[in-house]
């Protein structure tokens, strides 16, 4: 079913929930400001319903909206709160609630069979034109613009998640979206930007990290945007214990990164949002990746990104390897 | 026997425990290895005796250990060994030191005809292999 | 602001030799907050204590820094000496100048220097140091003992004795344990029953002894003091309440099946005793066997019993028990068939196993008494036994010496001569270890007076041929391989730990090595307890011991518990975990890492605008935790700390080392 | 031949390797003998190439290949070398199955059942293992060193009675019948001796060197059990003999006769 | 008396094993570089991966993760959770830039007091051949 079909289903869907008050309010995606984006909306009135859209620019992980708005967060009675999700909301959700900052009855998830999401970035720097409509076709995307359609190929233009994406069905949700459920993944996480560093020397990583890092502006974003960053108060703002220096210089930012990224270790969800939101685009997924990468490899965990009752540091096998050790190297 | 620090640190010891990757000092002389020998009575002389040997640094005497020639690597001195020491490696590495110095237990020319008539093969191949450099 | 006192200690020549301890000393008075710095030649003396009680009383320290020997050494020295002087005995820090830096460094400059890091470190960490008191935890005094053999046996009766309720759980439905399956015993030679069945019913009678027969502990919660445990009760299918230990059932079933306690030598009944001497002395049915339980006919035992005590309908029973404190004296097995192919146990009826020959030997045994070989029932000329069958063999059994082995083949051997006056008796050994009392006197005897041949060697194969098992070992001494063809192998296998003692563990959370022996709290100064405080080890749990030893360990597990009993509360040291709750998100992660289930979920609540919301958050068992601090490293928003190794003092330390003395920059 | 074609009744394809190379017969013990591993590398290398994965007849061989096939895939400085020296690529990526194996994790011994044509009726055999098929355990993976029961099965399959006997894992003497004949006949003497022992009317292997050296031996003894390579055991239960003799492809009276 | 640098090494030691094995190697009187200052910590578990980034960010020029052998744990498991995570601590450092041989994790039990002074010693060499560390470290 195309996306079309399903924004319609949407709709109509989210207009029932809110009209029999099953749900308090609803995250979706709603019109953007230019042509070819939309954004995260978060409706109540059923008569809003019609400003959802669904269509190949939702590419946004949202399902951390809904944290601020649990009934614990409000302080109101428990009615669920209603979420549009595609594969990588629905990790997010697992996220949370495996942290335990959401209960399950605290969501009623639509979800739908995600195909890949378009990159806005990627197609402005592709094709350089306004873009006003986009429907997705097999392997390809068909793009309306002011100088009538033009034709990608996905690896072109979809979003590097989605490109590594393989959960694009969200799991437990109350209502699914369409016909085409569960056909397989979408891409494969390859790890190639974490090989590719992994070849240089120490100091050429080093100096590559330092012009990232140097550009950080301790904006936050990108941990207040990841569902795996879901604490109530960050201990890198801590007022008690100084775990992170105020100022910004070289060695703060190491030390920030550092603990972002290990913070995440084994509980990131791949969804890339981190590294979207970066207003001076540090390249995050490159340490997410590598951690997911080095967990796989180590521990034999084979989906790392997926939440699970137990988290990899949260448990171990009598036989793990040292994985400090030359000989444990990957061959 | 006169032992010595530099007798029990030769070069040759070292020799041996490289090529046959086996813990000499390893060994406790339980004798396992010559209890379950199958060739032993050809010997003349118990296996284990060669690891003893090498344990004193005995480089003369152990390179004079003619048994080596009999052992057909048959590997049950292996599969019982407490200590997991490969006995017929460490054979092995003596048999390879004495070959490339020249020694040879067998010559080809010399091999009864009818043994290379009848014998099957694998056996020739083997010999040769075990005992000529 | 804190004030703080920095002694510091020469040690004699130990510290003063290498350090310069003035520099030291003037160096601490530096740092701020640091109102009183003096060395002194031994701080741990009572003048050295005097010294640092005035100080503390004149200058109000809050705060105290001993540089001196690893707080391994003294740490409690001190802050005994801080008590004393009403100075809270956590805001007392060691400083180790010696082990860590007079005692390995050459250059005397350097050595300073560290010295001086060391304490700067100590003083960052005592200003942030705050006064703990340690909680006080009511107990139960009442014990619970796992295992009803020679070691549990004493343990309960000795606890009982001192005046405590003990609760005895065994698997079996007798106790007395492998004890009971000994003839003789070495190096004296005594029966084992003669002296074991006294003891077991001395344990049967006690009153403050509760025995908890063909019982498993299948679960423990709480701590020290406090535990629940799990007991399981295997169905009997008799009521011992109403039995009077006729036994007329046993003497009239008619299912037999092979004796596990005659180690398959002998027959039993499916209803009835391992032997006479069985204390309960009452029966129980092998279900597997019992032709009513299995095919439904027969119920010839319900019928003839005078009380009417079977009950076919018996089921499993699970109850809980309340005790203070857990010894755990499983005891031991030996090495099964599958290490022993190449001798041929399993295989061929005569080669058998010690505790089989043990049976032989026993006159309440299938021979009663006499030494009959398996297969045909003809007396054995001669015997061959194997010592270190499966032990000191890393590669294939178990690396560790078995340590009764020699003595009780020398046994065998000696009681095989009394018996079979004209038999011979061979011993493949490798090494005689005989350390004890009488022991190596008792091993020549074996050899001058009772014929015993002695051969150093393994054996390398042993197979059936003509009747006979031939043996092909070697005789290392001679130089010569040995074959005999004997009527009856002996293999003294290799102790291990008993069948389930690895899961117990578990239930425990206690360590185990890599054999499923339990570990010691420490091996040589705390070798009765464990880590976890309030279990204690006796007896083969941690190691092959012989009887004497596995009595010695037993009462001395039996004191470490009466010395706990005789506490009406016990404290807990209070260097534990602790929640900020205001900082905890609730995701619980830190539950999985902390290795004593310390950590529990409890509901907060508190207002959001006008209105109560509650939400989940970590709260630590103060009776459990045991200070590792896995769960503060585990939590990321800091919510968790360890006290006495705070976040802030750790980090701290880090910065006071990294500004290091006399580095030039 | 008569494996191939015993195999190709069973449903499974052998191919002869083209170009094959004798493995050296022997595993080299030393560390530093990495070019007498030559040889068996280009076999499996060259297995690998056809794509497909090794079945060999004979123990040794199957020593020989299984241990330069785990050493190659476990040590990569030794791959390299042999990598290097033969120019061709293999890192351990075939497996190597004695034809035994084959039958029994392959066809099924109760297949294998269902395939005899002439049951072995009741003919007692003594399975004779030898050492290379067995040791080391560790490397070779084959069967329990000192119990082992594939042969015993094999045997029971083809309807003939196994007897066990406690010299089946002994060794034979190997190659020493080239070298020092008078050790091999004792050694395999005592093989032959046990399995009379335990009332064998056959003795059946799967190494041909330990053929010929019980051959030796019991030219001087009375009455020994009569030998057998156990493909051939294979091809007369299946019937696959009499096929082949009347097509001149083998000789008649290969197999001993029944009683 | 030497002025030439030398590496600073901060070591967070359990206080059972590795703590206890440098005790050790004081009682033997085993000589090693004075370059090394241990922090006692209860467990490796407590070891918390920001204390070794705060270590360089201060002026550590190497730092050390120390505990109890795996299986000899005096909290059972803890060192098997510090495995794990300094298993991919150290593959994150290294992949951040800094050299391998400035973070090492050892299990150095109380017996092996030799093992320590030995650790001590490798470090500070392959430490004074890199030079002082630049890496992540706070400019003042």
């Amino acid at each position: 079913m195309s996306l079309k079909n399903m924004e319609n289903q949407l709709i109509a869907e989210v207009k029932e929930l809110l009209e029999s008050g099953k749900v308090r309010g609803f995250v979706g995606f709603g019109r953007g400001y230019g042509m070819a984006e939309s954004v995260p909306v978060f409706i109540t009135d059923a008569l809003d319903a019609e400003k959802l859209v669904l269509d190949p620019f939702c590419g946004m992980t949202i399902a951390k909206y809904v944290l601020e708005r649990t009934p614990q967060a409000v302080g109101q009675t428990r009615r669920p709160l209603g979420i549009l999700a595609k594969g990588c909301d629905g990790l997010a959700l697992a996220r949370l609630m495996r942290d335990r900052r959401l209960q399950p009855d605290d969501v009623y998830v639509v979800g739908f069979n995600c195909r890949g999401m378009v990159d806005a970035k990627k197609v402005r720097a592709r094709l350089g034109l306004k873009v006003s409509g986009a429907r997705l076709e097999g392997d390809q995307v068909h793009f309306e613009t002011a100088e009538g359609p033009v034709t990608l190929s996905k690896d072109e233009c979809l979003l590097d998640k989605c490109l590594a994406c393989e959960n694009p069905l969200p799991e437990d949700c109350q209502v699914l979206l369409g016909d085409d459920q569960d056909t397989g993944p979408v891409g494969h996480r390859d790890y190639a930007g974490v090989a590719n560093l992994e070849a240089l020397s120490p100091d050429e990583r080093y100096r590559f990290w330092t012009r990232q890092f140097e550009r950080c502006l301790r904006c936050f974003a990108c941990r207040n945007v990841c569902s795996a960053c879901n604490c109530i108060t960050c201990s890198l703002e801590d007022r008690e214990v100084e775990w992170l220096g105020k100022d910004t210089q070289l060695s703060e930012q190491f030390m920030f990164h550092f603990t972002r990224a290990y913070h995440v270790a084994g509980r990131c969800v791949g969804c890339g949002e981190c590294e979207r939101v970066c207003p001076v685009e540090i390249p995050l997924m490159l340490l997410n990746e590598k951690l997911m990468r080095d967990i796989r490899d180590l521990f034999g965990v084979c989906d790392p990104h997926v939440p699970r009752e137990t988290e990899p540091l949260g448990e171990f096998n009598p036989e793990d390897p040292e994985g400090w050790r030359e000989e444990d190297e990957r061959a | 026997m006169k032992l010595s620090r530099d007798k029990l640190k030769s070069s040759f010891l070292q020799k041996v425990a490289e090529m046959s990757g086996e813990d000499i000092a390893s060994c406790y002389q339980c004798g396992k290895c010559s209890a379950g020998c199958p060739l032993e009575a050809a010997m003349g002389i118990l296996p284990h005796r060669a690891l003893r040997l090498l344990q004193l640094g005995c480089e003369e005497e152990a390179l004079n250990f003619d048994a080596v020639w009999l052992c057909a690597s048959c590997h049950t001195c292996e599969s019982r060994c407490p200590r997991g020491c490969d006995l017929s490696r460490v054979m092995e590495a003596l048999r390879m030191i004495r070959l490339r110095g020249g020694q040879s237990p067998v010559h080809p020319q010399e091999v009864d005809e009818e043994i290379l008539q009848r014998a099957p093969q694998q056996a020739i191949v083997s010999c040769y292999r075990k005992n000529i450099s | 602001m804190r004030r703080i006192g920095v002694f510091v200690c020469s040690c004699g020549l130990n510290i003063a030799g290498r350090v310069d301890v003035q520099k030291v000393t003037d160096a601490a008075a530096g740092i701020p907050g640091v109102v009183h710095s003096e060395n002194y030649k031994y701080m741990c003396s009572e003048p050295g204590q005097n010294l640092i009680a005035d100080a503390i009383r004149q200058k109000r320290l809050d705060g105290l820094v001993v540089a001196a020997c690893s707080p391994a050494m003294h740490e409690l020295t001190f802050r005994s000496a801080a008590k004393l002087a009403g100075l809270n005995p956590y805001m007392v820090q060691m400083a180790n100048i010696r082990e860590h830096c007079s005692w390995v460094h050459r250059d005397e400059e350097q050595a300073t220097a560290k010295a001086t890091d060391i304490v700067r470190a100590a003083v960052e960490k005592v200003r942030r140091d705050q006064p703990l008191e340690p909680t006080r935890i009511p107990l139960t005094k009442k014990a619970l003992v796992i295992g009803g053999g020679i070691a549990g046996m004493q343990s309960a009766l000795d606890i009982a004795d001192a005046g405590y309720d003990v609760v005895l759980v065994e698997k079996d439905a007798t106790i007395g344990g492998r004890m009971a399956q000994l003839s003789e015993t070495f190096p004296t030679l005594d029966c084992a029953s003669c002296i074991l069945t006294p003891k077991m019913a001395e344990v049967a009678r006690h009153p403050r002894i509760q025995l908890a027969m063909c019982s498993r502990v299948t679960q423990v919660a709480g701590y020290v003091g406090n535990f629940t445990v799990q007991i399981t009760q295997a169905p009997t299918y008799v009521d011992w309440e109403k039995c009077i230990g006729c036994m007329d059932c046993q003497e009239r079933c008619p299912s037999r099946l092979p004796s596990e306690f005659d180690r398959g030598l002998g027959k039993r009944k499916a209803i009835g005793v391992d032997f006479p001497q069985a204390v309960p002395n009452r029966p129980v049915i092998k279900a597997d066997h019992c032709l009513y339980l299995q095919k439904g006919r027969c119920g010839i035992c319900e019928k003839i019993c005078p009380v009417e005590a079977v009950d076919f309908q018996q089921q499993e029973k699970v109850w809980e028990e309340e005790v203070g404190a857990i010894i755990v004296a499983t005891g031991f097995d030996v090495l099964g068939a599958e290490a022993f192919a190449e001798y041929g146990y399993g295989q061929y009826p005569d080669v058998i196993d010690s505790l089989a020959y043990e049976r032989l030997n026993s006159s309440s045994g299938p021979t009663e008494g006499v030494i009959r070989r398996p297969s045909d029932g003809e007396i054995p000329k001669e015997v061959v036994f194997i010592q270190c069958a499966g032990s000191r063999d890393p590669d294939k059994g178990k690396a560790y010496c078995s340590k009764i082995c020699c003595m009780y083949t020398a046994k065998h051997a000696t009681l095989y001569r009394h018996k079979v006056p004209d038999g011979q008796a061979y011993i493949f050994y490798m090494d005689i270890r005989a350390g004890g009392k009488g022991y190596e006197e008792f091993v020549q005897r074996a050899v001058e007076q009772d014929g015993a041949l002695y051969l150093r060697g393994r054996v390398s194969r042993v197979y059936e041929e003509d009747g006979k098992i031939v043996v092909k070992g070697v005789d290392t001494l001679a130089g010569e391989n040995i074959e005999i063809a004997a009527d009856l192998v002996v293999l003294a296998s290799a102790v291990t730990p008993r069948t389930g003692a690895r899961e117990l563990a578990q239930v425990l959370k206690v360590p185990a090595d890599q054999d499923g022996f339990y570990n010691e709290a420490h091996p040589k100064l705390r070798p009765v307890e464990t880590v976890t405080a309030g279990v204690y080890l006796a007896g083969a749990v941690a190691g092959p011991r012989d009887i004497p030893e596995a009595v010695a360990n037993a009462s001395g597990a039996a004191a470490k518990v009466a010395v706990l009993f005789s506490n009406d509360e016990l404290e807990n040291e209070p260097l534990i975990a602790a929640v900020d709750e205001s900082k905890c998100s609730g995701c619980l992660w830190c539950v999985p890492v902390c290795p004593f289930d310390a950590i529990e979920e409890k509901e907060l609540i508190e207002r959001v605008g006008s209105k109560e919301v509650t939400r989940p958050v970590a709260t630590v068992n103060a009776g459990l935790c045991q200070g590792c601090g896995a769960c503060s490293v585990a939590c990321r928003d800091g919510a968790m700390n360890l006290k006495g190794f705070t976040n802030e003092q750790i980090l701290a330390e880090v910065e006071a080392l990294c500004l290091m003395t006399g580095s030039p920059e | 031949m008569t494996a191939r074609e015993s195999a190709r009744c069973l449903g499974i394809s052998l191919e002869e390797l083209e170009d094959w190379q004798c493995c050296g017969a022997v595993f080299p013990l030393a560390t530093d003998a990495i070019i007498n591993l030559a040889s068996p590398f280009r076999t499996l290398a060259s297995a690998h190439q056809a794509g497909a994965d090794l079945v060999t007849l004979c123990s040794g061989c199957l020593n020989v290949l299984r241990r330069t096939n785990k050493l190659v895939a476990a040590d990569a400085e030794i791959r390299k070398k042999l990598e290097d020296f033969v120019e061709m690529k293999y890192a351990g990526e075939r497996k190597v199955f004695h034809l035994l194996e084959v039958l029994r994790d392959e066809t099924g011994f109760d297949q294998l059942q269902k395939k005899v044509v002439h049951p072995l009726d009741d003919v007692t055999v003594a399975p004779y293992y030898g050492c290379l098929l067995l040791r080391p355990a560790e490397d070779m993976a084959f069967d329990h060193p000192d119990k082992p029961v594939i042969m015993g099965e094999f045997l029971r399959a083809l309807g003939a009675k196994p007897v066990s006997y406690p010299f089946q894992t002994e060794c034979c003497g190997s190659y020493l019948s080239v070298s020092s004949v008078d050790s091999t006949r004792q050694a395999a003497s005592a093989v032959l001796k046990s399995a009379q022992a335990a009332g064998a009317q056959w003795l059946v292997t799967s190494c041909p060197t330990c053929l010929y050296n019980l051959e030796l031996a019991a030219e001087s003894l009375d009455e020994p059990p009569r030998l057998v390579y156990f493909t051939q055991l294979l091809a007369h239960a299946l019937g696959v003999d009499a096929y082949l003799e009347e097509n001149g492809a083998l000789a008649k009276n290969v197999m001993p006769e029944v009683n | 008396m030497s002025h030439d640098w030398q590496p600073r090494i901060v070591a967070f030691a359990c206080r059972w094993c590795t703590y206890a094995g440098a005790d050790l190697a004081g009682t033997r009187r085993m000589d090693y570089p004075a370059s090394i200052r241990l922090i006692r910590v209860p467990c490796s578990g407590r070891v918390n991966p920001s204390f070794v980034v705060r270590a360089f960010q201060r002026g550590a020029d190497g730092v050390l993760v120390a505990g109890c052998h795996p299986g000899d744990c005096h909290y059972i498991e803890g060192n098997l959770f510090t495995r794990r995570r300094y298993s991919l601590v150290k593959r994150l450092l290294e992949y951040l830039g800094m050299e391998p041989e400035r973070f090492r994790v050892e299990w150095i039990s109380a017996a092996e007091g030799a093992r320590f002074a030995q650790v001590v010693k490798e470090m500070t060499e392959d430490i004074s051949q890199l030079g002082p560390n630049a890496k992540m470290r706070e400019q003042l």
